[in-house]
């Protein structure tokens, strides 16, 4: 399969977007681009298997190259392996979701679907490059939309937000990119290429100074522990689409990278600095809880749960064992998938009562079930119900970072464990309190979801079961990637 | 002391002073009047150094050319008998401070350096040489800057033209 | 007093460069400015023309040089005055202080 | 053996009936909803049936040992060699017994609620979230892997806070359902990290071989988790007491019982499913499927267990005498029989006839789950006919409610251990196990049973007898013959479930276990419970005031336990002011002042110099000339006389 279609679909649909005459058209040729999109993914998993399945064993895929800029040894080289498959089905579904959600959006429609699509252009980029400073030009792509739909579309403070959010992200790229010039000016082979890196090596001092700087640079974008503020602000002022995207997958490149770039690249960095990165993810998983807890406004109770989920992808990653790191990319699927339907119901509720505090609302199962019952879906799978992904994920993370049998791990592990309780305890408490509860009189004329919000939770919510109900088509198609990724760090003296 | 000499030393008192005058004065008709007698000077100079093609080329343009449409610019913005606005005594200090500095500086560095003369045959610099070498269009030629400078002569004529029309015509 | 050469020239020239500098920084006028900037043109043709005769007599880039200086200073001086002229329909004062809108 | 694949269909079926009632219910499923779900059910309970008498009677059985079967096992979820969740079914003399019990009470429930529920709103809900909590419950009760039964254990968890939470719009139900959702997530997170230290040291999830592994005194997983240790006590006790602590926050023991009166809001038919018969007992189940390593490896986490039994079972009785409120007297006499259960685990041994306690413990699961069902049954009866929970608004209603009242004296008579009812035979095993081999556990068990008859006769005369009825407007008789087929039926089975000779079948070793009689031990229990009937019977029987005088003379004594001890209140503290005030509202405040407060100032200090330096930036032409001036001379005099280029 050639994979720059997975570049130039959405960037064609971004053209004909703009080439469109008017709204009715740019939705539907979004739509069109996105369902394209999600049969594309579903397409490279199928040829992916039928390559792993025919006994194909190299580490990347579909690998392509084309010379961009030789005299730096920079390359167009394309490639993907399990993990890259499982997180473009993860923004195939997303995209998807979003596209449906903001059906209804009337301001400048067609800038709007441009951005998302733009958006989705430079995660599907970034998750296919396998030269470091192509992966870095499609992550900044994934970045600018970003601003520019919290600025325009969004609510409340939002020119605030929008600033922090792209400035805290920019200063992430910043430290991501001083590492990439770090690790190119410490190989001999002053390449960008991510094999070429991954086989040579990198000096033991050089991954002393690049992997902090990679890791917190990648980890601001997943909400590492003191770089978190971007997410509750920058999630709650975002359009509904914005938040999806937002947390359901540029969350995720963060995420990505420092598993893919920073510890694939630069095992002995992660060695020795996993003490810490398991301190600041242990640290954001009950703190993100806590502080969940006290939150008003359901927006920020996403966002600040995804600041707990996402430490434990950082904590995955950071417990280096193999069975942590597939649950680290399960964490993300899972999480992706569940976020991202949780944004787009907070947003279909917001659209109809107008408030998202929570004890402004009650009831809203007797005059929007379908919408509540997603509500309880995606609310259950974030405390990790069996059946649904997050349980999956997080389980495969616990089992993988109980497999370190030094008491410090054991103490974050069980850390992390305590906190699926104050987890249960804010998702049950909002749940209780929006959906449950006396309904209001104000609320009963109410309507329930239209067709297009209806299709996209079914199809987050098939996600969701799909990894929830089956989890080893998931598990083994991580699996290999990681256990590249082991290798690598069991080398390590 | 010679004839020459004297006669230099007239000419850079003549280009110093009425320099000085120039930037000094409050009457913005005597300065562009001081300004002239600089030029002047500055042509004699050239003279006194033997280039006649550009003494005359300095007289046509500047003193026929610049100071006129300087006059004529004063003429079109400024009330008679208007003296000029002093400016602030710490600028004025501090411009001082600052120029003379940097004159300092400069002086020092050109006394340290010993310019030598080079031992190849001159070239006099008559018109016919001058215009030969103008125009020519091998490797010493200086056609091709020639080319650009008259380039940029019509640029900024057009762009004086632009800049100073009343009201840009109104495109409906 | 000594016989006059390249190093008299330069000090003529360098002191009408900072006396048109000087100019320059404490004139509130744009045209006497524009006069200050004259100044410092012509100090730099002196010295084009000083090293020209007494360290490579034997070229003439000294003389194109200035030349083109003389001819880019006609066009300079006309486009300022130009802008004076378009700056004194706008503010109906051509001094420099009036004339700061693009700042911070 | 043949071939029992089938097996998964049983709880297959209900899982089906879920997804067909949960997604289509309200649309086409209006009115039949309740068909759907009993008769998928019905289909469930013979299967199950069938299995039951095929293991029991036909290929269980190899050479007089019950054996362990796992007629299917698929791999689900693999995290590294050999630590695999599988999904699977075990087949071995508690889990069959269990299949029935679930299916048969379940049916029961399912059936009596097309009455009970009938034109309410949400009926197809209702029965969705029926068949999923069955689904649930019938494949934890089937699990080969302890990671299966942890996810059963969740799904039967977030089942019953569905149903608990049925009527959604009432606030004290939402409450219920999420303290009881959080009190059990809690115990669970602790189940959670049991798992996660047993399956280490064994390096399997599948429960045959980790028992093997960490039974068999050579084994170097068991001498690992043996030796290793922490505050003194062995990994492996930390693994089984923290596994314990998961069965202890499902079944409802102290101190983590205190969700279950709470959950009595839901509707009555699943109190008497989830809260009393099936789900509750879980945590009894998971203990008696771990029960060879809690024996034989980690005595010490087995008396923990017995000891938290017993102390749970006294103080439930204790409580329940001073209740009100029918079902909360019902949940809390289910708390304590379920402490009577763990405490027989606790005091048995394995193997022989030291393995008594195992046996009288799942008989005593057994012959509970009838006789409870039906009191939770009974007890909805009157509800249904009343309109109320509390005793105050009922009395004399046997004349209005035959059948009802002679059920609920069956159970009544059975719970308070009056021979020939089933309750009798098992309470009497338990007994003698405790006898035998704790009488600490032995005295406090006598004490309860003693307790269990005066508050179950309390119950009984306070509906049936005391005041006369307080009949008002019209009625609608017993609920015809869907709400009274249940009652008849599980009246039977409380009735003459003791006669099965239990210890036949199940058994802590397989082995046929004969229970012996002990006439003149059975005097004391039995001299006890008349006791107590006979003293509830002098106070309730009639109306009268001493009752009262009574609960003035013990005032702090009553107080105390008519305030559940106060540990609703303990948890409250702990909850709101420590964990809502101490760690959220800290946390939440450090977040927004702190660390946000760190990036906006980042900000703030950006902009307050960019404020203070853009003086420069004048829009004076002069002065950007003589900046520029300045560092001309600046840099010249740097390059040339500092750094001597």
């Amino acid at each position: 399969m050639n994979l720059s279609i997975l570049i130039l679909l959405p960037l064609l649909t971004a053209l004909a977007v703009l080439l469109a005459r008017n709204n009715n058209q740019v939705r539907w040729i979004s739509f069109a681009g996105a369902t394209a999109q999600f049969i594309l993914a579903f397409v490279l998993m199928y040829l992916f298997r039928e390559e792993r399945i025919a006994g194909s064993t190299q580490q990347m895929l579909f690998e392509q190259q084309y010379n961009w800029f030789p005299s730096w040894h920079i390359s167009f080289h394309m490639g993907v392996d399990g993990i890259s498959v499982a997180m473009i089905l993860l923004t195939a579904f997303v995209v998807l979701a979003g596209v449906l959600v903001s059906w209804n959006v009337t301001k400048m429609t067609k800038e709007f679907y441009f951005l998302l699509i733009l958006l989705s252009l430079g995660a599907y980029g970034f998750f296919i490059s396998l030269d470091l400073f192509i992966l870095f030009f499609f992550l900044e792509i994934a970045v600018i939309p970003k601003y520019l739909l919290i600025g325009i579309w969004g609510s409340g403070k939002k020119e605030y937000s929008a600033n922090k959010l792209a400035l805290m992200l920019m200063g992430g790229s910043a430290l991501v990119l001083v590492g990439l010039l770090g690790v190119y000016f410490n190989t001999p082979a002053r390449s960008f290429d991510l094999l070429l890196l991954s086989d040579t090596g990198i000096s033991r001092e050089a991954q002393m100074i690049c992997f902090p700087l990679l890791f917190v640079g990648f980890g601001v974008f997943t909400a590492l522990f003191p770089f978190h503020t971007w997410v509750p602000d920058g999630h709650s002022s975002a359009p509904t689409a914005g938040s999806m995207f937002l947390a359901g997958i540029s969350m995720k490149l963060g995420g990505y990278g420092c598993l893919r770039v920073a510890t694939l690249l630069m095992p002995e960095g992660a060695k020795a600095y996993s003490t810490w990165i398991i301190v600041l993810s242990s640290i954001a998983i009950l703190y993100g809880a806590f502080a969940t807890m006290m939150q008003k406004d359901l927006k920020y109770i996403n966002a600040y749960s995804s600041v707990s989920h996402c430490g434990f992808v950082l904590l995955g990653i950071g417990m280096l064992t193999q069975t942590s790191m597939t649950g680290a990319v399960m964490q993300m699927v899972s999480h992706g998938l569940m976020t991202a339907l949780f944004f787009a119901v907070i947003g279909m509720i917001y659209e109809r009562t107008h408030t998202r505090q929570v004890s402004e609302m009650g009831g809203l199962l007797k005059v929007m079930p379908f919408i509540s019952t997603v509500l309880f879906i995606v609310g259950l799978c974030s405390l990790g119900l069996p059946g649904l992904s997050g349980f999956v994920a997080e389980m495969t993370v616990f089992v993988g970072s109980w497999e370190n049998p030094d008491p410090f791990r054991r103490v974050a592990t069980i850390a992390a464990c305590l906190s699926i309780v104050v987890t249960a305890v804010y998702i049950l408490r909002a749940i209780g309190q929006t959906a449950m509860g006396p309904v209001k009189e104000s609320y009963l004329h109410l309507t329930d979801a239209r067709w297009n919000e209806k299709l996209a939770a079914i199809i987050l919510i098939f996600g969701i079961v799909a990894i929830g109900t089956a989890p080893f088509w998931l598990s083994d198609l991580i699996n290999p990637g990681t256990e590249l990724i082991m290798q690598k760090i069991k080398m390590v003296p | 002391m010679n004839g020459s000499t004297i006669i230099f030393y007239l000419l850079a008192a003549l280009i110093l002073g009425s320099g000085l005058l120039s930037v000094t004065t409050r009457q913005i008709f005597r300065a562009a009047i001081y300004l002239l007698f600089t030029l002047i000077g500055i042509a004699g100079l050239f003279f006194w150094m033997e280039y006649e093609f550009i003494a005359a080329v300095q007289i046509v343009v500047y003193v026929g050319g610049i100071v006129v449409l300087i006059i004529f610019s004063i003429f079109l913005t400024q009330q008679a008998g208007e003296l000029l606005p002093r400016q602030k005594p710490t600028r004025q200090l501090f411009a001082a401070l600052a120029a003379f500095c940097g004159l300092a500086l400069t002086m020092l560095q050109v006394n340290q350096y010993t310019f030598s003369k080079t031992t190849l045959e001159a070239t006099e610099p008559t018109v016919a040489n001058i215009g030969r070498q103008m125009l020519d269009v091998n490797e010493n030629g200086f056609a091709l800057p020639f080319e650009v400078v008259s380039m940029l002569l019509l640029a900024a004529m057009i762009g004086c033209i632009v800049i100073a029309l009343k009201s840009k015509p109104q495109t409906t | 007093m000594m016989e006059p050469g390249l190093y008299h020239i330069l000090f003529i020239s360098a002191t009408l460069f900072f006396i048109g500098v000087f100019g320059f920084f404490t004139r509130r006028n744009l045209i006497t400015m524009l006069m200050s900037v004259e100044l410092i043109l012509n100090s730099v043709n002196l010295n084009f023309i000083a090293f020209n005769k007494y360290v490579w007599p034997n070229r003439l880039d000294g003389v194109f040089f200035t030349i083109f200086v003389i001819a880019i200073a006609a066009a300079e001086a006309a486009t300022a005055i130009a802008i004076i002229i378009n700056l004194y329909r706008s503010h109906h004062s051509i001094d420099v202080e009036n004339a700061e809108e693009m700042k911070y | 053996m043949p071939n029992t694949t089938y097996i998964a269909l049983i709880p297959l079926l209900p899982l089906a009936g879920f997804l067909l009632l949960g997604i289509f219910g309200r649309t086409y499923f209006k009115n039949t909803s309740g068909m759907i779900g009993t008769s998928l059910l019905l289909a469930s309970t013979l299967l199950s049936l069938y299995t039951a008498y095929g293991y029991f009677f036909d290929y269980g059985k190899v050479n007089g040992v019950y054996q362990k079967l796992v007629p299917l096992q698929i791999t689900w979820l693999e995290f590294s060699k050999g630590v695999s969740i599988d999904m699977g079914i075990i087949l071995d003399p508690i889990s069959v017994m269990m299949l029935v019990v679930v299916t048969f009470i379940s049916l029961m429930v399912h059936i009596y609620s097309l009455a009970y529920l009938k034109g309410e709103e949400r009926f197809p809900t209702y029965y969705a979230f029926l068949g999923l909590f069955t689904f649930s419950m019938l494949g934890l009760v089937i699990s080969s892997n302890i990671f299966q039964i942890y996810i059963f254990w969740e799904l039967v968890g977030v089942s019953s806070f569905l149903l608990i939470g049925y009527y959604y719009d009432r606030p004290s139900a939402v409450a219920a359902c999420k303290k009881a959702f959080i009190v059990t997530r809690f115990a669970d997170a602790g189940f959670l990290i049991g798992i996660l230290i047993l399956s280490y040291y064994s390096g399997t999830l599948d429960f045959n071989t980790l028992i093997q592994k960490l039974t068999n005194p050579e084994s170097l997983e068991l001498k690992a988790a043996v030796t290793a240790s922490f505050l003194g006590i062995s990994a492996l006790t930390w693994g089984l007491v923290l596994v314990f602590i998961g069965g202890a926050g499902k079944s409802a023991m102290f101190p983590l019982h205190i969700w279950l009166p709470d959950a009595m809001e839901g509707p009555t038919p699943v109190s008497a499913l989830i809260h009393a018969a099936t789900m509750v007992v879980a945590g009894v189940f998971l203990v008696a499927r771990l029960f060879p390593i809690f024996a034989l490896s980690a005595p010490a986490a087995l008396e923990l267990v017995g000891y938290v039994g017993a102390i749970s079972a006294l103080i439930a009785a204790v409580i329940a005498c001073t209740q009100t409120d029918i079902k909360r007297v019902l949940a809390y006499s289910t708390m304590s029989q379920i402490g009577y259960m763990m405490f027989a685990l606790g005091v048995s041994k394995y193997g022989g006839e030291d393995g008594l306690g195992y046996t009288a413990s799942m008989f005593h699961l057994f012959t509970h789950a009838m006789f409870k069902a039906l009191l939770f049954l009974g007890a909805g009866a009157v509800i249904h006919y009343i309109h109320s929970n509390e005793m105050k608004d009922m009395g004399g209603l046997r004349k209005y409610l035959p059948i009802t009242h002679i059920t609920f004296l069956i159970a009544c008579l059975a719970i308070a251990g009056v021979p020939p009812f089933a309750g009798f035979f098992s309470k009497e095993e338990i007994l003698l196990a405790a006898y035998h081999h704790n009488t600490g556990i032995y005295y406090l068990a006598l004490i309860t049973s003693g307790l269990t008859a005066f508050y179950m006769f309390r119950l009984y005369f306070s509906i049936f007898w005391n005041k006369p009825a307080q009949v008002h407007g019209e009625h609608h008789g017993e609920g015809g013959f869907a709400m009274m087929m249940p009652l008849v039926l599980l009246a039977l089975g409380a009735a003459a479930a003791g006669f099965i000779p239990f210890g036949h079948f199940v058994s802590s070793d397989g082995n046929r276990l004969n229970s012996a009689f002990h006439l003149n031990f059975s005097i004391a229990p039995v001299a006890l419970g008349l006791a107590g009937i006979f003293f509830a019977m002098w106070l309730y029987k009639k109306q009268n005031d001493r009752p009262d005088k009574i609960a003035a003379s013990l005032n702090g004594l009553y107080k105390a336990a008519y305030r559940k001890f106060y540990i609703d209140e303990l948890y409250l503290f702990v909850t709101k002011k420590i964990l809502f005030n101490l760690v959220g509202r800290p946390a939440a405040w450090f977040d927004k002042n702190v660390v946000d407060g760190l990036v906006n100032a980042t900000g703030n200090t950006t902009e307050y110099i960019s404020e203070t330096i853009k003086g420069l930036q004048s829009g004076k032409v002069q002065q950007y000339a003589m900046y520029f001036l300045v560092g001309v001379i600046g840099l010249a005099v740097l390059f040339i006389y500092i750094w001597k280029f």
